[in-house]
């Protein structure tokens, strides 16, 4: 097992014909991903990399049977397209797209609340892999190796990197998401921490957090009371100043609050153990 | 980014919520003619910046007559505020005040909804209250589908106004309320802040007034335009980056670095600190492969005059390795400085870029620790 | 409640949607002084009536000049459309129309979401639009939270304005939408309707407009109340029940009925009707006992011309028999008429009641299906 | 068994100082409800027919365990008193309160679907009744009788009238609910049927309805659909006229939609059999 997405998901890329879509639409096929069509409205009834494009999501799901979509269009359109998806029923929506106004993504947070089949990943996430059965996002396939290590994170080529050196030292994942570097966001640390808990194939979980928000400390007070098996953390931006965004639109520690010290703290009276450096968390999972 | 406090009064004003009768002026010439004209006597003059602390800093002043104001005006006009200098000033009219309260709507990452912050204790910072008297501050929740909910928010509007001499009806309140939350949503904001917010008249004015926009919102608001440069307390650095639309931020420290990704960035400067080093900046340049994205970059850290040393660190995923490599060289061509470098690049294409790199002899590793350890010791000149 | 067409297009203009430029009038030479002044020529004569079918009637008109305006508004005035009298009349700006279209924001009561319900093939009663061109009506819902819905929306205006000489823009259209909606709601209105809407100078007018109000809404709308009154269709019997805040409906028949509950009172008459008789009204005095209540009851239905006999219907549950039966008794000492009254009575304190109804020799039954068969039978001179 | 209330329910009365309030919570104690305190806020700590007064639903719920509650709150207030139970955690929400503008009704149902737990009954409806357990509502308790009938209705009065001649007959109720007259409610026929489907108490059912709107249209449809029990119908509103409210603000012949003929042809293609008069209704059920 795996969490989330598997050999059989049936996946959408809504915004395929577009230049970042297509391309991972392409490299999502190379890795074996069951990629079932793709969706631009006014391009319906036409094909790309051998799949059918649709006018609409709901389409695609009656034809196809699709239960992921990929969300690679504009942010000023990622909301609308976030919903679009859930109307039609997919059950696992993983958004790309960087620059969504939060307050949209308030509204659409707000409007999933009673849709409880819906699970919604990112945005400004680079999605996520089940090594060896499927791939729906960016990350760079080649470097994750199936195994049994659960990695989520908050960040992009951090997580690559750590990734990379988890792979060097002979472990590989189950698993790996990116949740994204927003301060809002669909799935959080505490819903997938409860996935990689209950899954077999997982053994050890990484956790990649960083500075802003307190999903870490409320992860840490959940993994303290629930996760039975062994996590790992490491936090970045120890040496952020406060007041200023580091990059994501979520990484920014405002009145004292959110800093990576607090964080660290947080999951040191949890029982967690942090890597000072992206390398040293190999080291601890051993 | 932040709007000045006339600029976010006129956004208030816009939205028919009640400010003193007030203008920005950019002389004490103008602040003269405006005061005599309009805003009347005593008045207040206050200093337009994007940092706080201006009031202990000297950049409010009340003015009694024209010839205070002269004085005044000219004293705040080009003084500096936290590395800010003054260039506009706002000429208010001064409104007596019974009470000053706090009133807020903010982003609430938690319950994923807006918060609206409240107190009776206001005219000093949200954190002072906190801190000194917790039990004065109340928060309500706003629902996407109800908007307020009557029966806390009455709760909450009784122990705002016991005890004061002056109140506003409970409509009137929550009236106010919805308006500030327009403004909120209306704008893409991620903060909507009064403090002092005052009851004159039996209606709620903002006697100051703060708002904080979402950068990704910014798009979609063309009327906030023209304050986007003129509101940034930014290094050169800084405006070079934004300037070229790069993630920039200014740090201390005397190893510049290079990194792909937010995430990365960040773990590169912590471990630049864990080796002994200190970092000069956060840069990220994305997730592109643009050649002269990398030459910006080189441009901008090289202007920074206490950097010692240069650290490149990409790990090509969707960024093709090659394409760094060969930005860089470009980069080396049209920027000229004399600064050591540590490079660290492994993923898509490093091979590729490997052999650039040797051509112009750049040592190249793909372990990051070493890269960090190396340009650590580059910077204390070992 | 209804508003008319001029009361209905005052709340549009105050909610910033464009109506012609028109005025509202009682007679003749109002109607003259205001075309001349400022609505102009060509201008539309239009009846001010609370019921449809007012153009095929003969109460809108076209006119040219004041000559025009002064026959045609005379003629207007004082004509009877489905029984009402038109006392007032709008003098309204004639615009040219390349189009006419449908739109509505009514209750649904299946999505439990108010639905926008549009046609390109407007101009005609939505009925018939949905009859003869159900291929031509397009429906959005409103959500709660997110307004529109960009992604189905988007396709909507498509069809609506595809081939369409003149359109509006998405952003026009949806704004102009939500402008729509927001009156829906403001108002606490059930429908509001406007057929035709036209697109002028690139921006969407309403030529005409209906409002239905909420009654339950009524209370917090007190802009309505000098409307409330002027636009009912009402008989003299309903006229007298809304004053004693009674429930009456008129029906053609000559059984008269007083039952305690809607429901009930419905049932009653159907009930009339199954035993070969024919109700008069409906009429629910409430689950209140107050005896008051019973003596106006008994005054609105005694007033009815038509009226042959009586039947009261009283379930007692929160209602007390003995209540009712007390104010009957007062009502036949102070409403003078001469009708056979049968009466069933059971429940709370029924005893009580049958004992009042003897004195005053009123026969009492247990069985509603005994009362009703006895009042046919009365109604016929049996 | 008996749906939705019994013996053991905790119910409170928001508005219970108010004159219907107080009068009809009286009633539900001399029926045997647990009534275990009243909601007016401005008088918490103090008492009314011997239970304890509150000044929030919340703290009744803490408390006193309250998991249903009765609204008697005027109708300006009666969608925020749905709410604070709805978010206090009560479970069933009866509204008797008449008058509740249907566009509250709305936002309180909006509000209601992303709390699945929490059920509402009403507004504007007599409320309910597990005859020998437990009396919700303003019902006159001393008509009913347990038995195994499930009733459901739209009405008040017509529903006493018809449970009458059942009782007469020799029938008795397995639960008696009044699902309110107003266009907009909680709880639909569907919602009841499918419950007293259920319901091993439940032998056959008597669904009265009345003119406006198409509940009883698809009740026939659910009826034909799913229900394994007797179902016995009256429909009330044949002679009403069109476009006019008949005391409910939901009985209103719309357009041509609504008609009672409508309705009782939609049940017979469904198999139920209709009466005429209410004193039918006895005799179809035999």
């Amino acid at each position: 097992m795996s969490i989330l997405i598997h050999e059989k998901s049936n996946v959408i890329v809504q915004g395929i014909t577009g230049r970042d879509g297509s391309f991972h639409a392409d490299q999502m096929i190379q890795y074996g991903t069951n990629v079932v069509g793709g969706v631009t409205p006014g391009k319906g009834g036409q094909s790309i990399l051998g799949v059918p494009i649709f006018d609409s999501v709901e389409e695609a799901v009656v034809q196809k049977k699709a239960d992921v979509s990929l969300i690679f269009v504009p942010s000023a359109f990622a909301s609308d397209a976030i919903i679009e998806a859930a109307d039609a029923g997919i059950q696992l929506i993983v958004c790309i797209t960087e620059g969504v106004p939060v307050n949209q993504m308030l509204k659409v947070q707000a409007y999933l609340a009673s849709k409880p089949n819906v699970r919604l990943i990112g945005p400004n996430c680079p999605g996520l892999i089940s090594p060896g059965k499927c791939k729906v996002g960016i990350l760079p396939g080649h470097i994750f190796k199936q195994g049994n290590v659960g990695v989520v994170s908050r960040s992009g080529t951090l997580t690559y990197e750590i990734v990379y050196s988890l792979t060097s030292a002979g472990f590989g994942e189950s698993t790996c998401i990116g949740i994204g570097g927003d301060p809002i966001v669909g799935t959080d640390f505490i819903d997938t921490l409860s996935m990689f808990n209950e899954d077999p194939q997982t053994e050890s979980i990484v956790l990649i957090g960083e500075i802003g928000g307190d999903a870490e400390e409320k992860a840490a007070t959940y993994i303290r009371q629930n996760i039975k098996k062994k996590v790992v953390a490491f936090i970045a931006g120890v040496t952020a100043p406060p007041e200023k965004r580091m990059g994501h639109a979520g990484a920014i520690i405002s009145q004292g609050m959110g800093t990576a010290e607090g964080k660290v703290k947080a999951f040191h009276e949890a029982g967690v153990q942090v890597a000072s450096i992206p390398s040293q968390v190999a080291d601890l999972l051993t | 980014m932040k709007l000045l406090e006339y600029q976010a009064k006129e956004v208030f004003r816009s939205a028919d919520i009640r400010t003193p009768n007030e203008s920005m002026v950019t002389t004490p010439q103008d602040a003269v003619k405006i005061a005599n004209e309009s805003v009347g006597y005593p008045c207040v003059i206050k200093a337009q910046v994007p940092v706080g602390g201006r009031g202990k800093a000297g950049g409010v002043k009340v003015a009694n007559n024209a010839d205070d104001v002269l004085t005044l005006a000219s004293q705040i006009l080009g003084m500096s505020i936290k590395g800010c200098i003054v260039d506009k000033i706002l000429v208010s009219q001064a409104i007596s005040i019974h009470n000053e309260y706090y009133l807020s709507v903010v982003l609430h990452r938690a319950s994923k909804k807006p918060m609206i912050i409240m107190s009776p204790s206001g005219g000093v910072d949200i954190e002072e209250i906190s801190k000194n008297r917790p039990e004065m501050i109340f928060k309500e929740e706003y629902d996407f589908i109800l908007g307020f909910k009557d029966y806390t928010l009455r709760r909450t509007y009784q122990k705002m106004f016991q005890n004061q001499e002056e109140k506003v009806s409970y409509k009137e309140f929550k009236g106010f309320l919805q308006k500030l939350v327009n403004v909120y949503f209306e704008k893409d904001a991620t903060l909507v802040e009064i403090n002092p917010l005052i009851v004159h008249n039996k209606e709620c004015m903002a006697l100051d007034a703060k708002i904080l926009l979402d950068d990704n919102g910014l798009e979609f608001h063309p009327e906030f335009e023209k304050y986007v440069t003129s509101n940034a307390e930014e290094t050169l650095q800084e405006k070079m980056a934004r300037e070229a639309n790069l993630t920039y931020i200014s740090l201390d420290g005397n190893i510049a670095c290079m990194v792909n990704g937010a995430g990365l960035a960040m773990a590169t400067m912590d471990t630049i600190k864990h080796f002994g080093g200190s970092p000069a900046n956060f840069l990220d340049i994305g997730g592109s492969s643009n050649p002269e994205k990398v030459v910006n970059a080189l441009r901008i850290i090289a202007s920074n005059p206490n950097v010692n040393a240069i650290l490149i660190n990409i790990f090509g995923g969707i960024t093709r390795c090659d394409d760094i490599a060969q930005g860089f060289r470009e980069g080396l061509e049209k920027v000229k400085f004399d600064l050591p470098i540590s490079c660290r690049i492994i993923g898509t294409n490093d091979e590729k870029a490997r052999t650039i790199l040797k051509e112009i002899n750049i040592p190249v590793t793909t372990d990051m620790d070493e890269a960090v350890q190396n340009v650590v010791k580059m910077a204390k000149g070992g």
